[in-house]
């Protein structure tokens, strides 16, 4: 019985909705406002983001776009290198799903290229949905343990979950605050 | 069940426990060990055909184990084999006293070496995420680990059972006499898995 | 619809039905030649053992004077000695066959092609003497008669299996590793070959269409292949080139002669001069190209290929662009 | 008080106490502690039976998927994980159990023991068994079957391509199973070592014992492989070793030696205790004792000890070295030479014999008939450039279902009618059962025959769609045409069951005349099996009988249970052991078991906290209950 309770709790993770929802891309483009550097005020999260970020398919996707789209080149295994660490827990942008899809549509400043029309929503939502669990910020059991290339990261299925914080720059402090 | 019988013999005089491979528990110990050996055997297959894909062993720039925690374990566990062998034999002449002296003493040696199998996996020098090395000897160590574990833990039961009103019966004797036995299978597997950790990697 | 399309594909690769073109019987190469002549005389000795089974069951079934054992421990060690000696003869000619089917790619200069199968699509480079007469294509591998072919093997995922019936034996594709395989077409057509390892989700759309021709329509052929991508002619063919080279279909794919140079997905150059779009999935017709473009987890749902929700404007576009992409 | 059998204490009195003394406690509690073999044997039979049914609507699913080209009822994904479930319930949680589940009714039956060794044990592998089972199947319920193919190669079934619990639960299922038939490997093996009826020497034992004995020492040497394999696989899914990553010098190549290490000799796990059941029928209903015996033990040894060089030739299109395919192809053709001894003996003693042709009987010659086509095609396959072709397509689908449905389904069904009056009392309509047997024998045929030739004309296994025209379309659908035959004959077969249970003919102690001991015991037998240990004095011990009185000996404690060990080879009486008293504990302990290892499918740390519940499980079951248990006098005064 306890089980079986186990496993349903289960059902959303494993669900593979192959085409993704299809989003009009004004979606996500909605928080536009958002440039500033420690998340500006971020609105109610959006309804979207539970659906990409607990379900392993969608974050399986995404870590075959992170290394397929090079990701890799700038943000390491997620360590880190031209551009920031995406696994500890710190966030310039904000570290929500929807936050992190908004960086990826719109790029950022000092090198993030925006992928809007490159990439298409669906999969924004699957790289941000891979990204968060580089940072343990998912469910351990929905993340990959490693993918089959040269791995150098602690393994999300061992790491600490840790809630994103925003970090702050010394140099740009968000207004809003 | 009305068919009549021809009664031939009347065993009525048999024993109720015997040692050796005369009672079951025995061959259970030694079907167990089968089990265990094969996993073992094919464990260091796996060790060998990941070794084939490397150029050296461990892949540079990782350093072999260090020596100290693995060997010191070797030797306690060989010299453990004493008081083991003395318990075997007194049990099978059914002698309670040095039974219950001995045994807590295998049962503390037991809980020495698990104590120094945790400076073992500390002097690997390697993370079971590192690499297939790494991986293969971690899972060598766990699996024999569990060997330990699950013998100590038997030990101490057994222990406690001794002091007990079921401890000076034929029964309880057969059953120190296997956990002997299962000892000596548990320190005659660690002698391959001892070369395979610390010593192929230095060749 | 479905049924129809797809029917469609098979027509797309063989005018005369298409029956055999993914098939070991009718043999169009030296190693099923090979195949076909080992498979009779273990057709034959198997063939004779069963009946032998058959008979001596149904003699003893229907046998109505019955005496014992009488001539059965000897009738044993004939049986035995039989069939020793008949493993031993099938094992010699196996072994005599195979050895005779590694010789055939040492048959002339053979032509070099590196395939690497991602899931679930053949990644296609023909290794020229010099990198100017590489050609890069996917999904698609065109030989010419009578000379060897030296195929090297790679995956980039998982395990696949490199499998044209017609032509020879299955050699699998395994990550991390470099396998090779030589084919000797001996036969002109069109043949099919398909992923024989399960490899996930559309393991079942994984083909690959071989085209085995004269060596003159091969050059032909490979130096239309080496030719960059024409130029569009109309405004729409434009709007379809400035989207694709722009957008997201230039995330994945690679266009020669065009700013589009990813490789994650199949190279485009030449799409229309293929004979199939998706790996055997769809013909390559103009509806081919608007089904797989417009809804391609529709067709084949689990393939990266995503789902974009172009337009019909865009995907008129595209797909005139795509077109002239001979 | 010690009370003993002997000529003072027997008939009714004597069946009154032993029966007191052997009978489980009653009620629900009672029910779920039996350690009575019988009991346990019955309820791994009918659970083996309906993953059997279960597997088989996948198959339904699957050949009607199949029927037409492009068919869109179900989706790939769908269709994935049923077609992994249909090879791995058959496989896993059918065709191994139900072997071992005969064995566990039969065998202390046919020794002539008061019940299994190790009781505790065995009832213990039938509750993990069953978890592992329930696990699976609930998981694919909800959508989280395994979708890698039974044989689960990586890296597909590895951490980047296979996404969430669905390779985990598959192979976690691998270990519940794994120990489920380790046990029941132990408990056979102690029992035919050391609990044989006096008399009962190595050279007497039934044909299905021999078959069991080597059967189970293949799962000790098997096993193992799997469990190493899968646990290699679970720790790369979930701590992140590297052990079939290539980018970081693992080997997913290492999986498939590792899995067919395991995955031949499994065939013949399967195999070996049907050739068993055919030589006991064959017997039986031939009148005379099978032709060859010491051949026939030998065959069986022999394949055991082949099975376990031929792993490599399921991997002949890896590219491996030449050299060793020759190697192999050569050991995998020796393999055919003891079942070409098998198949003879049987013709053989049928030739010789006075054969009647009951329902049983009809399996066997269906078994032959069938069998020997698939180990031909097996031939086949076992040569180098046959196999490149044939591998994984229909024509080693063909070929497989030949062997296990041909060589084990078959000799099984006919075996569930053989000893049907033995566990139930009751005798199974012969005519329904020959109906079942036609349609079921034809159906067969009328499904695998075709795939063959799909095989050959280039159909690849694992695909759950194909285009229309390549030549397979008619094939396909005669292949589900007789899918739906054997669908209706396994019908007729549980209707033939179900109401023989309750309203078929009073079968007697012996209604097919047989002559190994279990015979000799009441239909169904009582819970202590036997009320005098039997005596053996020759192979056919019934027949000599000849419906005189037995030759039995007497002695064993009726208050207490008590059976009887004899020595390994002359099975001379040597010692009375204790047998182990109803526990729950066995229940309890794989329950604690169960949710270690579901646990560990999500955190590795369920290994830490399930450790505990599990070793208080164990203690507790091993813990005496008593203050004097046989075996438990004082030693010291």
């Amino acid at each position: 019985m306890a089980v079986a309770l186990v496993l349903l709790s289960a059902c959303d993770r494993e669900a593979r909705e192959v085409r993704g929802k299809p989003l009009p891309e004004t979606a996500v483009a909605a928080q536009t406002s958002q440039l500033f550097p420690a998340g500006g005020t971020a609105g109610p999260i959006d309804p979207r983001a539970k659906m990409y970020e607990g379900n392993a398919y969608h974050i399986a996707e995404g870590g075959r776009l992170y290394r397929q789209m090079n990701c890799v080149g700038c943000h390491a295994n997620g360590g880190g290198g031209m551009g920031p660490a995406l696994m500890d827990d710190q966030w310039r942008y904000g570290g929500r799903m929807d936050q992190i899809v908004a960086s990826i549509d719109q790029g950022r400043p000092n090198g993030m290229p925006s992928w809007r029309g490159k990439l298409t929503p669906t999969q924004m939502w699957q790289l941000a949905a891979y990204v968060r669990t580089l940072s343990a910020n998912v469910a351990k059991d929905v993340a990959p343990s490693r993918s089959d290339t040269m791995s150098a990261t602690y393994p999300p299925t061992l790491a600490k979950p840790k809630p994103p914080t925003d970090s702050d720059p010394a140099a740009v402090k968000g207004p809003a605050r | 069940m009305s068919a009549p019988y021809r009664f031939t013999r009347d065993l009525a005089e048999l024993p109720t426990h015997a040692f050796g491979n005369r009672s079951l528990t025995w061959w259970g110990v030694i079907l167990f060990m089968l089990m265990e050996g094969s996993g073992f055997a094919l464990a260091g297959a796996a060790y060998f055909i990941l070794k084939s894909h490397q150029g050296t062993w461990p892949p540079a720039p990782l350093q072999p184990p260090g020596l100290l925690a693995g060997t010191l374990f070797t030797l306690l566990i060989l010299a453990s084999e004493i008081p083991n062998t003395i318990v075997k034999k007194k049990a099978e002449a059914e002698e309670i006293a040095p039974v219950r002296l001995l045994l807590p003493i295998m049962a503390a040696i037991g809980g020495l070496l698990l104590v120094i199998r945790a400076f073992e996996f500390d002097s690997l020098n390697v993370m079971w995420t590192d690499n297939p090395y790494g991986s293969i000897v971690w899972a060598l160590l766990v699996l024999h680990t569990t060997h330990i574990l699950t013998d100590w833990f038997d030990t101490v039961v057994l222990t406690v059972l001794m002091f007990t009103q079921h401890g000076p019966t034929g029964k309880r004797f057969v059953d120190v006499s296997e956990n002997s036995l299962y000892w000596r299978f548990v320190w005659l597997a660690w002698l391959p898995i001892y070369l395979l950790i610390y010593w192929v990697p230095r060749w | 619809m479905t049924r129809a399309r797809l029917s469609a594909v098979c027509v797309g690769l063989s005018t005369s039905g298409c029956a055999g073109v993914q098939s070991i019987a009718p043999s169009a190469g030296a190693h099923t030649s090979a195949f076909n002549s080992l498979f009779v005389v273990f057709l034959v000795v198997c063939g004779f053992f069963y009946l032998l089974v058959i008979g001596f069951l149904g003699a003893a079934i229907l046998r109505r004077r019955r005496q014992g054992e009488d001539g059965v421990p000897a009738l044993f060690r004939v049986w035995v000695g039989l069939v020793s000696l008949s493993l031993v003869g099938l094992a010699l000619a196996s072994w005599l066959t195979d050895r005779a089917m590694a010789s055939y790619g040492d048959k002339g200069p053979p032509v070099r092609i590196r395939l690497t199968a991602n899931q679930w699509w053949w990644d296609v480079e023909y290794l020229g003497a010099n990198p100017s007469e590489a050609v890069r294509t996917a999904n698609e591998v065109h030989l010419p008669i009578g000379r060897p072919t030296l195929i090297e093997l790679q995956s980039n995922d998982v395990i696949h299996s490199f499998w044209v019936p017609n032509l020879a034996g299955k050699q699998d594709l395994i990550p991390g590793r470099t396998e090779d395989i030589a084919l000797l077409p001996r036969k002109i057509g069109v043949f099919r070959g398909q992923c024989a390892e399960f490899c996930g989700a559309q393991h079942a759309h994984m083909a690959l269409t071989v085209v085995v021709e004269p060596e003159a329509q091969f050059r032909s052929w490979w130096r239309q292949q080496q030719a960059e991508a024409p130029a569009p002619r109309t405004p729409e063919q434009l709007a379809g080139m400035t989207y694709v080279t722009t957008r997201e279909c230039a995330t994945c794919h690679a266009i020669a002669g065009t700013t589009a140079s990813a490789s994650v997905a199949p190279d485009l150059t030449h799409i229309a001069s293929r004979k199939t779009i998706a790996a055997g999935t769809l013909p390559m017709s103009r509806g081919g190209l608007y089904a797989w473009i417009a809804d391609p987890q529709g067709v084949k749902p689990g393939a990266h290929m995503p789902y974009i929700g172009l337009e019909a404007r865009q995907l008129d576009a595209v797909v005139a662009y795509l077109e002239t992409l001979k | 008080m010690i009370a003993r059998d002997g000529p003072e204490l027997q008939g009714a009195e004597l069946h009154d106490r032993l029966t007191r003394t052997w009978s489980r406690k009653p009620g629900l509690i009672g029910w779920l502690s039996t350690v009575d073999h019988k009991e346990v044997g019955r309820r791994y039979i009918v659970t083996a039976f309906v993953f059997f049914v279960l597997a088989g609507v996948l198959a339904l699913i699957m050949r009607t998927q199949l029927a037409r080209p492009e068919s869109g009822l179900i989706t790939a994904d769908r269709y994935n994980q049923i077609f992994t479930m249909h090879g791995s319930t058959m496989m896993f949680l059918f065709a191994v159990p139900v072997m071992d589940a005969v064995a566990i009714y039969l065998i202390p039956l046919m020794v002539g023991a008061r019940n299994i060794a190790f009781p505790r044990l065995h009832a213990f592998s039938y509750y993990m068994y069953l978890g592992g089972g329930l696990m699976l199947w609930i998981a694919f319920a909800l959508n989280i079957g395994p979708d890698i193919g039974w044989f689960a190669y990586t890296p597909l079934s590895g951490p980047e391509y296979d996404p969430g619990k669905r390779a985990d639960m598959w192979a976690q299922m691998i270990t519940f199973t794994e120990v489920a038939a380790l046990a029941v490997s132990a408990s056979i093996i102690g029992t035919i070592f050391k609990q044989r009826a006096p008399g009962m020497r190595l050279d007497r034992m039934p044909l299905f014992v021999w078959a069991m004995l080597v059967v189970s020492f293949m799962v000790i040497f098997a096993m193992p492989a799997i469990a190493l394999a899968s646990g290699f696989l679970i720790s790369d899914r979930l701590v992140g070793t590297q052990f079939f990553n290539p980018a970081e010098g693992g080997d997913p190549i290492l999986w498939q030696h590792m899995f067919w290490f395991f995955g031949h000799p499994e065939v013949y796990i399967i195999f070996l205790p049907a050739t068993g059941f055919v030589s006991q029928i064959t017997e039986t209903f031939s009148g005379r004792s099978v032709f060859g015996y010491p051949y026939m033990v030998l065959a069986l040894v022999a394949t055991g000890l082949l099975a376990f060089g031929l792993w490599v030739h399921h991997m002949f299109a890896t590219g491996l070295p030449r050299m060793g395919y020759a190697f192999y192809t050569a050991a995998s053709m020796t393999v055919a030479i003891p079942s070409g001894v098998q198949i003879f003996c049987w013709i053989a003693t049928i030739w010789s014999g006075r054969p009647r042709f009951g329902v049983p009987m009809l399996y066997v010659i269906g078994f032959i008939i069938t069998f020997v086509i698939g180990g031909l095609s097996g031939v086949m396959v076992a040569s180098v450039p046959l196999d490149l072709q044939m591998h994984d397509t229909y024509f080693v689908v063909a070929h497989f279902h030949y062997v296990l449905i041909g060589g084990a389904v078959f000799p099984l069904l006919g075996v569930v009618t053989y000893w049907f009056p033995k566990i139930t009392g009751r005798m199974m309509s012969e005519r329904l059962g020959r109906w079942a047997f036609g349609i079921v024998f034809a159906s067969f045929h009328l499904t695998f025959m075709p795939m063959h030739w799909t095989g050959l004309m280039g159909m690849p296994r694992r695909v759950y769609t194909y285009p229309a025209g390549m030549g397979w379309d008619a094939l396909n659908f005669v292949s589900t045409i007789g899918a739906f035959g054997i669908a209706i004959a396994v019908i007729l077969f549980l209707v033939n069951v179900f109401t023989s249970y309750w309203k078929g003919e009073l079968a007697g102690p012996n209604p097919w005349g047989g002559t190994s001991l279990e015979w000799a015991t009441t239909s169904p037998p009582p819970p202590y099996n036997f009320a005098h240990v039997p005596v053996v004095e020759s192979r056919t011990p019934l027949w000599d009988a000849d419906g005189g009185p037995l030759p039995v000996m007497t002695g064993l404690r009726v208050d207490e249970r008590e059976t009887l060990l004899t020595t390994l080879i002359d099975a001379e009486p040597d010692v009375r052991e204790a047998s182990a008293e109803p526990s729950i504990w066995p229940l309890l302990a794989a329950i604690a078991t169960s949710i270690l290892f579901v646990g560990s499918v999500f955190t590795p740390w369920a290994v830490v906290w399930g450790a505990i519940p599990v070793a208080i499980a164990l203690t507790a079951w091993f813990w005496p209950k008593r203050s004097r248990e046989p075996g438990e006098e004082p030693v010291i005064a």
